[in-house]
């Protein structure tokens, strides 16, 4: 384990050093393999599956990185509220029939070079990145005492006396999304 | 006619407790009845004639109606204070679309029938009528023959849609008009009318038992 | 399900649709306007029955769904089979007896009691006075053992378990009673053409007092558990809406027409036995749904008691059995007569060729009759009101399909 | 090693905070160990009260008063034939069970016993809770779909809606309790279960009796909705067996059964956890506020020997009043013998409390402390699991679009509107 990391870690002595590369390799793989299965396999409800594995690896990677309130998110509204919705809508859809159909459509050349580029990013940064630190040491911090928890609600609403960063985008982001959860429940009921 | 074979049976002894029975019964049996003229003709039906009940001529403002407008088709009876008209087939839609619009029998108790083997009309269907308005009960009776077929009652009364699947399942009598005539209590594929006299009582469908149970027999 | 079954099942509800609709437009009017599924959803076909355990028995129905609204349903009757009208027609009268009480064998004595005096009437004789009284007082109690029954089970269908066990309980007084009188519990027999077999127990008025006693708050203790029960009331009303004159049009009797404000008890409009000697009221209710239905059935449990305490306090003495031959032939004849048994009206058309064995003997089962009227009360509730509705129509498969 | 033991119980923080792995491992089993037993336990008892408010015995026949049905039962589930259908979708058939057993035995991870009883304190230990409880949902979902089976598909249709909206209220009750922890001089509040309770102690106030009736409503809020979460009547729609037969679970049989049948158990205890943590104090005892001497200390922990003295006794006086027939010797004995372990453990929690009675760092102080924790902690969760079987004895079951109804229309009003209130209140009052 590299010794900036370990510094790191000793700030934030409250947290158990469970951040070993096994189980970043662990999570990482798990995640891509289920990815994978989230685009090849033809019964949806399998897919739905291989998908909560991929957001629930996701969320084991956001706590390695201290970002435990993100992984609760992640886990509470992917992984237990859409990913339900999702499943219901699938289960009401004839799987018989969507799992005739082809799994990919005429697109996949595309998609696949653009995974392809996307790949070759990633392993330019790991190829360079893995003899020298030095590209990422710069933006290293050391962890900050406040959890993360707090971090992002300072941002959002800003703290004692003052303003956050983000707090008016984040409310009309979510005034937009009430609105869009009225427009839903007015299309689709005629009397309410 | 069923009743027009009949011979008086001697059997029932009527003692005078009985006949005491006898004269007060009726009058418990259709309290809002008295009002009609129906009643002298059946009261003293049993006391007059203590060897044994028959049917008697039954009167009736309304029967009179019916009477003179449809003529010999109609033979109003009455037996031990239970009326009932026996009604040639072509009359029956007729006679109970009328009961029902216009003499109030707003309630179809129960449609049934019986078989008759040895007549030439094999069967009696019966329709037992109900009115609330009047609480009375009249019973509706006619005779086919075997293979035909008759009015389906379900139009003007809902409830004999069941009742009649009943009676074609049991005996095979034919209604037309009828929404769903199929079998109710039998399953589907059987063959055979258990309730005609000539199906024995441990008779049944073998070839469908054996298909469908996968049994010998169902005995 | 197979596909083939579907088929054949959405046909025949298609064509009932086509069928009742004069008679009842309204339940099918409501049919029409319901929101046409917005997505091509297929409808649900599902087969509940005849093994389900909120079916009472081996009824089959098939429901045709939206999602869990009811768009049809379809009855399939039948498994419990026995051809008891084939059976009459081979056995002479005193033996078939026994038979009807496999009927209804929730209300035996009733059963009973209905064929007992359509034979007599057949006959032309009467029961005395002493035998008309125990056959109040049994078929009375056994009026209140059927509603017990019903308590329990459509409690338990809408998920109340424990009222079960309480009316399980007290209804075991009631079948002492009937051992003790008779040597049976269920199928009783109790009673013969012509009066009863069994001169009533020393200590029966006793035993029966007794249980008027003991019962008296156990009706209330029902009423605290439900009656007033939220939930209770949020799945009882409205549920299974049936009117007067549809209940009527449906040849629906007892105490599902009663609780559509219908004021009609054979027991008051037709009085048999000895019932028009005792004072009591017809429960009736307003608004034919399935809480009114409850209501008029505690409230028949009560009147049932009334009817008991008078018959007990003034049973006359003297004979229980009338004057009938040993040999049971009745003329030449056919009698209709019903009574008010605790599902609705009972019904014996009788025909007699002068032998021994009846010509043809009808019954006209309440439960069979008033269970075609499911359709009409469930179209367009949820799959759980057709449990409730079942329940309420208070069926017993074994004279559904005798 | 006794060293090492020791070392342990003179810990103040979690295995998860000391970074020991080796003992979170230990707390692991433990945990996992006496959830099973607890469902075990519950199982008998949710038997036998239910029996006994139906004027029934219950089991009676294994062992004495039915005490060993439970493990009759898990027998006989593990013997029986493992049936999976053939138009079952084999793999999800197969999974489905173990998505449920999985959330609801993780969840535990992050119940506080005590103080230091607890596998880890999270920061975001109730997010953490809710997320995985509401994985749960997916067994049910996914093993209704798998029957290929109408009326497990309905049950699972049925209760996948029913908890994605009751979720919603129950997380905004949650929040309002959320709330109430910043009420301190730095004005932060904390996600984590410890430091709810830890938050409650020094506020000096259970949160049900916080701003009355905010906690109040907050607590009912999530009680309703925690019964609806655990399909338990009168919400037990999903497995409604007068309706749906069995619900989603009508075409498992055997071990795949019961696995359902555990999670189901586990996450009712791990709601009602939630609640006892939220509302009721977590492990601290009656009225620290009020009754705070070291006397009273002393009393109070005197209690789960007293409890385990009292099971013990009516476990005897049962074995007492047994009929002396040969037919009852066994069960007789049975019974004895356990009511002397009963005893004997209760003259251990006895001893415990008595040498560990005073307030300082030993050893026996640390683990009566422990034991008290862990006691009042898993009574409050007694109580409710006591109700959950109450419910069930008492009332008729909702139907769905009326349990829909309520959850929409009600609590979620409700519950937005205590949290706003709360939010208010909490500005304004200190």
């Amino acid at each position: 384990m590299n010794p900036a990391l370990n510094s790191a870690l000793s700030i934030n002595s409250g947290m158990a050093p469970v951040a070993t590369p096994w189980f970043f390799y662990a999570l990482a793989g798990m995640a891509v393999l289920s990815g994978v299965f989230v685009i090849t396999r033809r019964n949806a409800v399998h897919a739905a599956l291989a998908l909560i594995i991929t957001l629930l690896s996701v969320a084991g990677l956001y706590l390695m990185l201290y970002a435990p309130f993100v992984a609760g998110v992640q886990i509470i509204v992917y992984a237990g509220g859409i990913m339900v919705l999702f499943l219901f809508v699938i289960m009401l859809v004839n799987i018989e029939r969507s799992s005739k159909e082809r799994a990919f459509n005429r697109m996949w050349p595309v998609g696949l070079a653009a995974a392809g580029a996307l790949m070759v990013l990633f392993a330019s940064a790991i190829v360079k990145g893995s003899h020298i630190n030095d590209m990422f040491r710069d933006r290293l911090m050391p962890l900050p005492e406040s959890t993360n928890t707090q971090q992002i609600a300072s941002l959002l609403y800003g703290e004692a006396g003052r303003m956050g960063q983000y707090t008016f985008a984040f409310e009309i982001a979510s005034l937009l999304l009430l609105v869009a959860i009225l427009g839903a429940v007015i299309m689709t009921k005629k009397k309410i | 006619m069923a009743e027009e074979v009949k011979t008086p049976d001697p059997t029932p002894p009527l003692p005078d407790g009985e006949k005491k029975a006898l004269v007060e019964k009726p009058t418990a049996e259709k309290p809002t009845a008295s009002g009609e003229p129906a009643k002298p003709a059946a009261k003293p039906a049993a006391p007059a004639k203590p060897a044994g009940p028959v049917p008697l001529p039954w009167t009736s403002p309304m029967v009179e109606k019916y009477r003179s407008q449809y003529g010999s088709g109609l033979d109003p009876l009455t037996y031990l204070g239970q009326n009932y008209l026996a009604v040639d087939r072509s009359l029956i839609p007729d006679i109970l679309r009328l009961l029902r619009e216009e003499e109030q029998f707003d309630y179809c108790v129960d449609i049934t029938a019986a078989h008759y083997p040895k007549r030439e009309k094999q069967f009696d269907v019966i329709w037992i009528l109900y009115s609330f308005p009047r609480n009375e009960r009249v019973r509706v009776k006619t005779q086919i023959a075997d293979g035909a077929s008759i009015a389906s009652s379900v139009s003007i009364w809902p409830t004999a849609n069941w009742l009649e699947r009943e009676v074609y399942d049991m005996f095979g009598i034919q209604f037309d008009g009828h929404p769903d005539l199929k079998r109710i209590l039998l399953p589907d594929g059987w063959k055979g009318h258990p309730l005609r006299k000539d199906y024995g009582i441990l008779q049944q469908d073998k070839e469908w038992v054996q298909i469908n149970l996968g049994i010998e027999s169902g005995q | 399900m197979s596909a083939e079954t579907n088929e054949v099942s959405s046909r025949a509800l298609l064509s009932s649709d086509a069928s009742n609709r004069s008679a009842l437009e309204r339940s099918h009017l409501d049919l029409e306007t319901a929101e046409k599924p917005y997505l091509d959803s297929n409808e649900l076909i599902i087969n509940m029955g005849p093994q389900h355990p909120a079916t009472h028995g081996v009824l089959r129905v098939i429901l045709k769904l939206d999602g869990e609204r009811v768009l049809g349903t379809e009855c399939v009757i039948g498994y419990l089979h026995r051809g008891v009208e084939k059976i009459a027609e081979n056995r002479t009268y005193t033996m078939f007896n026994p038979y009807v009480d496999r009927m209804d064998y929730c209300a035996a004595v009733s059963n009973g009691l209905g064929y007992c005096e359509a034979v007599e009437k057949l006959l032309n004789v009467v029961a005395p006075p002493r035998a008309q009284y125990i056959r109040v007082i049994l078929t009375e109690l056994n009026r209140i053992a059927s509603h017990q029954l019903w308590l329990g089970t459509h409690a338990l269908d809408i998920g109340a378990m424990t009222p079960l066990f309480y009316t399980f309980r007290d209804r075991e007084e009631i079948l002492k009673i009937f051992e003790k009188y008779c040597g049976a519990r269920l199928t009783t027999h109790a009673f013969r053409i012509g009066g009863c077999q069994y001169e009533t127990y020393a200590g029966f008025e006793k035993d029966v007092n007794n249980f008027l006693t003991f019962f008296a708050p156990k009706i209330d203790e029902y009423e605290t558990l439900l009656t007033t029960n939220r939930i209770w009331l949020e799945r009882t009303k409205n549920v299974g809406v049936i009117s007067g004159a549809d209940a009527i049009a449906l040849g629906v009797t007892g105490p599902v027409l009663r609780a559509s404000g219908v004021k009609w008890d054979l027991r008051k409009a037709q009085p048999y036995a000895a019932y028009s000697e005792f004072d009591f009221e017809i429960p009736v209710g307003t608004n034919g749904d399935t809480y009114d239905r409850y209501l008029v059935r505690m409230e028949e449990m009560r009147q049932s008691m009334r009817i008991i305490e008078q018959a007990v306090s003034r049973i006359p003495e003297g004979a229980i059995m009338g004057k009938v031959p040993k040999v049971i032939k009745p003329p030449v004849g056919e009698i209709y007569h019903s009574i008010e048994a605790p599902k609705g009206e009972l019904g014996y058309f009788i025909v007699s060729d002068g032998s021994t064995q009846p010509y043809r003997l009808r019954v006209r089962p309440p439960s069979f009759v008033n269970l075609q009227a499911l359709d009409v009360m469930v179209r367009g509730l949820l799959v759980a009101d057709v449990v409730a509705v079942i329940g309420t129509i208070d069926i017993v498969l074994g004279e559904v399909d005798r | 090693m006794p060293n090492f033991i020791m070392s342990y119980l003179g810990s103040t923080v979690t295995p998860g905070e000391a970074g020991s792995q080796f003992w979170a491992l230990i707390y692991v089993l433990i945990i996992f160990a006496g959830v099973s037993v607890a469902v075990i336990c519950m199982n008998w008892i949710e038997r036998k009260a239910l029996a006994h408010f139906q004027i029934r015995l219950g089991p009676m026949r294994v062992g004495p008063h039915g005490l060993l049905q439970p493990f009759a039962d898990a027998l006989k589930l593990m013997l029986k034939e493992d049936i999976i259908p053939a138009e079952a979708d084999q793999f999800v058939f197969w999974v489905a069970p173990l998505i449920g057993l999985l959330a609801a035995f993780t969840v535990y991870t992050v119940i506080p016993f005590g103080p230091s009883q607890a596998v880890s304190d999270m920061n975001i230990g109730i997010l953490f809770m809710l997320g995985v409880s509401s994985l749960g949902v997916l067994g049910i979902v996914v093993s209704g779909w798998a029957s290929n089976s109408h009326y497990p598909l309905i049950g699972a249709l049925r209760s996948s809606a029913q908890m994605v909206s009751y979720e919603v209220a129950m997380g905004l009750a949650v929040v309002s309790a959320v709330l109430m922890t910043s009420l301190n001089a730095s004005g932060t509040g904390t996600l984590s279960m410890i430091g709810i309770v830890q938050a409650q102690q020094q506020q000096g106030v259970w949160f049900i009796f916080k701003f009355f009736p905010l906690g109040f409503l907050a607590f009912v809020i999530f009680a309703i909705a925690m019964v609806a979460e655990t399909n338990r009547a009168p919400f037990d729609m999903a497995e409604a067996e007068s309706e749906l037969t069995a619900g989603y679970h009508t075409e498992y049989s055997g071990l795949r059964w019961s696995l359902f049948m555990l999670a189901e158990y586990a996450a009712m205890i791990a709601v009602s956890s939630i609640a006892v943590t939220l509302w009721l104090g977590g492990w601290m005892r009656p009225f620290p506020n009020l009754l705070h001497a070291p006397a009273w200390d002393f009393i109070f922990s005197l209690f789960p020997g007293l409890t385990f003295g009292g099971l013990a006794a009516i476990a005897m006086i049962g074995a007492a009043r047994m009929p002396a027939h040969s037919f009852f010797r066994i069960q007789r004995i049975g019974l004895a013998v356990f009511a002397a372990l009963l005893a004997f453990s209760a003259l251990l929690l006895l001893v415990i409390a008595i040498a560990g009675r005073s307030a300082d760092t030993s050893v026996a102080a640390r683990f009566r402390e422990g034991i008290d924790y862990v006691y009042w902690f898993v009574l409050k969760v007694a109580v409710f699991m006591y109700l959950f079987i109450w419910y069930r004895a008492t009332w008729p079951r909702y139907r769905f679009d009326q349990l829909m109804r309520i959850g929409w229309k009600v609590m979620l009003p409700i519950s937005l509107g205590v949290l706003l209130l709360t939010a208010i209140v909490g500005v304004i009052l200190p």
